[in-house]
């Protein structure tokens, strides 16, 4: 009976596991080991309970458990479907190797406010959790904003001047953009009467097309703000003040990843494609992503340090994420779902290469890198391999989206994103491989001459365990959790409308 | 017994009050006891009243059985019954904070058995203003609340008692024009009861008599809710008065006059019915606005932390008129929310306002960089508070404003969707302007907090147990608050009756 | 300590007119339910035979231990009142229901016993209220007070 | 008789008078005491208003005379019954607010309201 009752609130117990985490992380302040294995164990167990819902997802079915009334006719409902799998999987798997990382990153470097720093990390895997699964509008919203909160005191936690200033950006762009889509649902529940997502959207026929269209914008502002979409793009770079494994899961899987996982679902799952083409909101969305993607390729190029220039690949990588959806083809929406996770792997990869780096060097400046893939090769081969796959490499994950997404813009009849995925593939090339160039073929600056190896096997399991598994998606697609399947699965739904 | 529990719960309290002295007097050591245990007693009767609310709807209760337009009259509905439940449990909560908090600050106040006096006298009147059935008892209770809290906040020194006295004269004030509101409205229909006036006023709305005297209980409900622009004392009083005074002031006190307007606009001058009273409740809902951006960008402006909390008073009280001023039952599901969660937020700030003065000696908000180390669960109590002011999920100041926005959107005042979500924003400014603070700034060198850690009382750095423990109920019901807010709406709020005043 | 009055005549005087206040106190408290009467004014009455007798005699007023008593009794004066309409709960009846109090009497007369019952503790209330404003004002500008009666 | 409807129209007038006296009274001083007494003539003004709303021409005090059984013979007793208690909050607000006047003015040394805002500020 209890077992039932636990089988039937999954999605629930999958949100809570890390909150309760963070309770037990901070009651056990002063004991580092118990702290961390706290993180380990609930880290173990979200994934056990996410990928216990796998087959169940794989076979077309959803879970649903609404275990609460939030307002009258509104639920706390949580609903787990293909889309929402492929995110909380991708998540939680994440989330175990940058725990890992942390412990490895945390000691090497003996930071201060640990404890603050498990905790919100739990609390961010919980709120995305909650996006992941989210049923509805309202519950989708609260989640977004405990995000935020749970994210502020991680870009705040080296605790200087610059890390205060970028968390102040950070609540400015999220809270005030988080507002506008909170207009957006209301408007969403005030003309629809109800704001459960269901594939292909509810929206259409429920208002003129300048109403769907002002409430389409207004419900984009915060995802889009989150997922650093070009003009709302500032706290990014900012943020990455942070330390590396915050960068590495918040900015490249939780944060950005909730942000574009949003602009998803409320695309696909509140109105629809070819909705939005219909109100006209299609095209300038289309549109500003690419510009994304070029812009922010060519400031990556200009930025000296490793991490900013990894920022704004991320800007410009995400932007494929957005354009996909907005295209609104099978091909498009596959690669463009597929891209959510390579594009995490991939990502993940790079800020652990970026951290393993920083806690051997103290220093990020990509021109004094050079010379230090002799010393450290598994590290650099990692970051190698992973800049190659961001660019599109066949035999790495982001081939597979890139290509779909390729796909998607020819069946769709738009050749320019084509050639913009094309050339943003070749700028990667250009910004990110000639720190591996000159990794391995550049003089050793004089400075790092004390470097002797590799760094803390902590930090080295992670990167080379992600790397591999982007290696290995390149081939097979759908292994490990058959992401590839679960983007095909939620790219139906969408179009046919039904789960 | 259990049929007695309306006059019950205002005598308890009376009774509490006016036997403390002489329980004093011949039993010192009983006293808290005595207080406590019949605070938690009236709050136990507040839960048994609102669940028969809950079950058997609203409840009348005749004084001497005199049927109502002669008798006395007390009602216990879904508001008033929301409103005597968050009066009794603040009064409990921050009977038990006052103690522990009386017994540190040793240079403070000194007749302590008289504050209790005043304090419990405080709670009868606000009990009784949310209970009473006719406006001239509402008058009595209202004047009992208001002296009470007069002396209380006077209790607090030289300042404290000039900023009083300016209460007084604004709040006598406020209560003649009160008195003269409803001397028109006897002179117009010869009765002083609710029920009855909702019967006999509306043929009567077009009269310039009725029209005076709306406009008269509009001045004088409105001074006492501190409805800007009529807000003049209350900055000053929130300051300088003692601080778990200023913690039921702030949060039960003020919001039984909003609870006043609501009684009067909807059950005895018709609401959105009535054309005049619609009009009134547009202006209230201009003022309220007003207010709400008013204290938010005054709150900004203040270095002081207690005087940025009287700011935000003002803005936030500001919620439960606009939610009136809508009338959709959305909003008034708000309203009555924000009742319950203004009271146990700001309440719990006061509370951590008056730790900070009790520890680091200052409330500058300069000063309090590194709080967070000295004292880490009053830190995150403010933060979980902070967060509720915000309007942040999960904390239940949230779904005030998704009720409040909802409302306003269905009633199409799309101004006020405006206001609301700025206000939220402005409250973010000051709000983690603190945070920062207190858990991000090192303590300058030779700083305030860092010299204050120094001089730490012996019993320890973190506050004493009552305190805490009366600041973590509050968080706790902050939470449970916001996460049992779809039940409370369904099941309570739901059943807030308009008398056919409102929006659909 | 035996203090010296502060002149023959008034002390004379008092002597004189404090019993007939307190019995008139009285008989404007029972009369009150007939005539112009009751607890207000006769509250006031006796008060009035107390504040003589201190003028009579100004070290009474120096006993500290005089304000507790005073103010426990302003207090327990509306608590006389409360629990006079808390009597008639068990017997059936809501608060101040004086019909039906278990009087042996018509129930117009109990009516009437409630009543005094209830002027009984407003005159003890507003008695020992007045007595306790004087006493404070007479410690005004007093060094050993300390502003604080509780 | 039109002296009569003039005069009870007049009186109206007359508490009109009172009330905004004690609020221009009070708007004026800056003296507290002066505040004070302002505010008692409010409070008055409403106390008449109510007892003339409750009077008739000729009517009698609502205690019963031995002999007068006519109802209508007597003014209505409601608005005297309610004033008494309107009269005990006054006296009540009137009492507290001598007490702060004390404390004020030990605390200050003036009972001026301009210069103690002055000070207050500083």
């Amino acid at each position: 009976m209890t077992m039932d009752v636990f089988m039937g609130t999954r999605p629930l117990w999958a949100v809570l596991v890390s909150i309760l985490a963070a309770l037990l992380i901070l009651a056990s302040r002063n004991k580092p080991n118990l702290r961390e294995f706290w993180t380990i164990a609930a880290a173990l167990v979200k994934i056990g309970i996410v990928y216990s819902m796998l087959p169940a997802i794989l076979r077309g079915e959803t879970l649903s458990c609404r275990p609460l009334v939030l307002s009258p006719g509104i639920e706390l409902f949580f609903r787990v479907d293909a889309a929402g799998m492929l995110f909380a999987a991708l998540a939680s798997a994440l989330w175990l190797l940058t725990a890992i990382f942390s412990i490895g990153y945390m000691r090497s470097l003996h930071e201060e406010n640990q404890t603050g720093y498990y905790a919100s990390f739990a609390l961010c895997l919980s709120a995305t959790m909650g996006i992941a699964f989210a049923g509805n509008l309202l519950t989708f919203f609260i989640f977004f904003e405990m995000l935020t909160l749970a994210t502020y005191p991680l870009v705040v936690h080296e605790r200087n001047e610059e890390a205060l200033k970028a968390g102040r950006q950070y609540l400015t762009y999220t809270l005030i953009s988080g507002q506008l889509t909170l207009i957006g649902i209301v408007l969403v529940y005030l003309t629809a009467g109800q704001g459960d997502f269901m594939p292909g959207g509810f929206m259409s026929g429920m208002a003129d097309a300048p109403v769907l269209a002002l409430i389409f914008l207004l419900l984009l502002a915060g995802p889009a703000v989150k997922a650093g979409m070009m003009p709302f793009h500032g706290w990014l770079p900012a943020a990455m003040v942070a330390p590396t494994p915050v960068s590495a899961l918040l900015h490249a899987v939780a944060v950005v990843k909730a942000g574009c996982f949003g602009i998803l679902r409320i695309i696909g799952y509140v109105f629809d494609p070819k909705l939005l083409l219909e109100i006209g909101a299609a095209k300038p969305l289309a549109l500003l992503s690419g510009i994304t993607i070029v812009t922010a390729s060519l400031i990556a190029m200009t930025r000296p340090n490793l991490k900013q220039r990894l920022a704004y690949s991320t800007i410009g990588q995400l932007s494929y994420i957005v354009l996909g959806a907005a295209l609104g083809t099978s091909s498009a929406l596959i690669g463009s779902l597929y891209h959510l996770f390579a594009h995490g792997i991939m990502k993940i990869t790079l800020f652990f290469t970026a951290g393993a780096i920083y806690t051997k060097t103290h220093d990020l400046d990509i021109r004094r890198l050079s010379g230090l893939g002799r010393t450290m090769p598994l590290t650099f081969c990692a970051y190698t391999f992973c800049a190659l796959g961001i660019a599109g490499m066949p035999l790495a994950a982001g081939f597979i989206s890139k290509w779909n997404l390729l796909l998607g813009a020819s069946e769709s009849g738009q050749w320019g994103y084509a050639v913009i995925l094309i050339i943003s593939g070749l700028l990667a090339c250009s910004y990110l491989l000639p720190v591996a160039y000159s990794a391995f073929r550049g003089e050793r600056d004089p400075e790092m001459s004390h470097i002797d190896g590799e760094p803390n096997r902590w930090t080295l399991l992670p990167l080379l365990i992600t790397s591999i598994a982007a290696l290995i998606l390149g081939i097979y697609p759908d292994a490990f959790g058959h992401f590839y399947s679960l983007a095909r699965i939620a790219a139906d739904n969408i179009l046919t409308g039904t789960y | 017994m259990m049929a007695h529990i309306p006059v019950m719960l205002v005598l308890i309290p009376l009774l509490t009050a006016l036997a403390l002295p002489a329980v004093n007097w011949m039993m010192p050591r009983l006293t808290q006891i005595f207080l406590k245990s019949a605070l938690l007693f009236n709050l136990a009767l507040a839960v048994l009243a609102m669940r028969h609310v809950v079950t058997e709807g609203p409840w009348h209760y005749w004084l001497g059985n005199w049927a109502p337009p002669y008798g006395i009259e007390f009602v216990v509905d879904a508001m008033s019954g929301t409103v005597v439940l968050v009066a009794a449990t603040m009064a409990y909560v921050i009977a038990l904070y006052a103690r522990s908090f009386f017994r540190l600050d040793e240079a403070g106040l000194q007749a302590r058995t008289l504050f209790y006096v005043l304090f419990t006298l405080m709670a009868t009147g606000v009990i009784g203003v949310a209970l009473a059935g006719d406006i001239f008892t509402l008058y009595v209770f209202i004047e009992i609340a208001s002296i009470s809290a007069y002396g209380v906040v006077a209790m607090g020194g030289g300042r404290a008692a000039f900023a009083a006295f300016r209460y007084l004269i604004l709040g006598t004030v406020a209560a003649t024009f009160y008195l003269l509101g409803i001397g028109l409205i006897f002179a117009m229909t010869g009765t002083l009861n609710m029920a009855q006036l909702s019967e006999l006023l509306p043929p009567l709305m077009g009269s310039p008599a009725i029209l005076a005297s709306l406009c008269f209980l509009m001045l004088g409900l409105g001074t006492k809710t501190a409805l800007v622009p009529l807000h003049a004392w209350l900055p000053d009083a929130h300051t300088y008065g003692p601080t778990p005074a200023i913690a039921f002031l702030a949060t039960a006190l003020l919001k039984v006059f909003s609870y006043a307007i609501y009684r009067f606009m909807y059950q005895v001058f018709g609401g959105h019915a009535q054309p005049v009273t619609a009009m009134a409740l547009q202006i209230l809902g201009w003022l309220a606005a007003a207010g709400i951006l008013y204290g938010s960008v005054m709150a900004i402006a203040q270095k002081d932390f207690r005087r940025m909390l009287a700011y935000s008073t003002i803005a936030q009280i500001s919620y439960i008129p606009l939610g009136i001023a809508i009338g959709t039952p959305a909003a008034l599901a708000g309203a009555a929310l924000q009742v319950i969660s203004h009271s146990m937020t700001k309440g719990c700030l006061f509370m951590i306002k008056g730790g900070m003065h009790l520890k680091l000696h200052t409330t500058d908000i300069g000063a309090l960089r590194g709080m967070s180390a000295i004292m880490p669960l009053s830190s995150f109590a403010l933060a979980i508070s902070a967060f509720s002011m915000i309007g942040l999920p999960p904390t239940s100041g949230f779904f005030v404003k998704w009720q409040l926005v909802r409302g306003a959107s269905e009633a199409g005042f799309g101004w006020m969707v405006g206001v609301l979500v700025l206000s939220g924003l402005l409250n973010a400014v000051y709000f983690f302007r603190i945070l920062e603070n207190v858990y991000i700034r090192k303590p300058e060198q030779g700083g305030h907090a860092a010299e204050s850690h120094g001089n730490l009382p012996a019993a320890g750095p973190e506050l004493p147990l009552p305190m805490l423990a009366a600041m973590l109920i509050l968080v706790v019901g902050i939470l449970a608050a916001g996460i049992g807010s779809g039940w409370l709406t369904e099941n309570v709020f739901s059943l807030i009756d308009l008398a056919g005043g409102g929006i659909q | 300590m035996k203090s010296t009055p502060s002149s023959i005549i008034l002390e004379v005087a008092c002597r004189l007119i404090i019993p007939v206040l307190i019995v008139f106190g009285v008989y404007v408290l029972v009369h009150g339910e007939y005539s112009p009467g009751g607890g207000f004014q006769a509250g006031v009455v006796l008060a009035l035979a107390v504040i003589l007798k201190r003028v009579m005699d100004p070290a009474d007023t120096k006993k500290s231990y005089w304000t507790y008593k005073i103010i426990a009794l302003a207090g327990m004066g509306p608590v006389i009142y409360m629990l006079t309409g808390l009597w008639s709960i068990p017997f059936g009846g809501n608060f101040l229901e004086y019909g039906l109090l278990p009087l042996p009497v018509h129930e117009a007369e109990r009516h009437l016993y409630g009543i005094l019952f209830i002027e009984v503790g407003v005159t003890v209330g507003v008695m020992a209220t007045i007595i306790s404003i004087f006493d404070s004002l007479g410690k005004v500008g007093d060094p050993d007070d300390r502003g604080n009666l509780l | 008789m039109t002296a009569a409807i003039f005069f009870s129209y007049v009186i109206f007038w007359l508490i009109a008078l009172l009330y905004v006296c004690g609020f221009f009274g009070m708007m004026e001083h800056s003296h507290l005491v002066k505040k004070l007494m302002a505010m008692n003539l409010m409070q008055t003004a409403v106390i008449l208003f109510f007892l003339v709303l409750g009077q008739k021409i000729g009517g009698v005090t609502p205690i019963s005379v031995p002999g007068l059984t006519d109802l209508d013979a007597y003014v209505n007793p409601l608005p005297q019954a309610l004033m008494l208690t309107a009269i005990v909050v006054n006296l009540s607000t009137t009492g507290i607010a001598l007490a702060f006047l004390i404390v004020i003015k030990k605390h200050w040394n003036t009972l001026d309201e301009s210069e103690i805002m002055r000070r207050m500020d500083t």
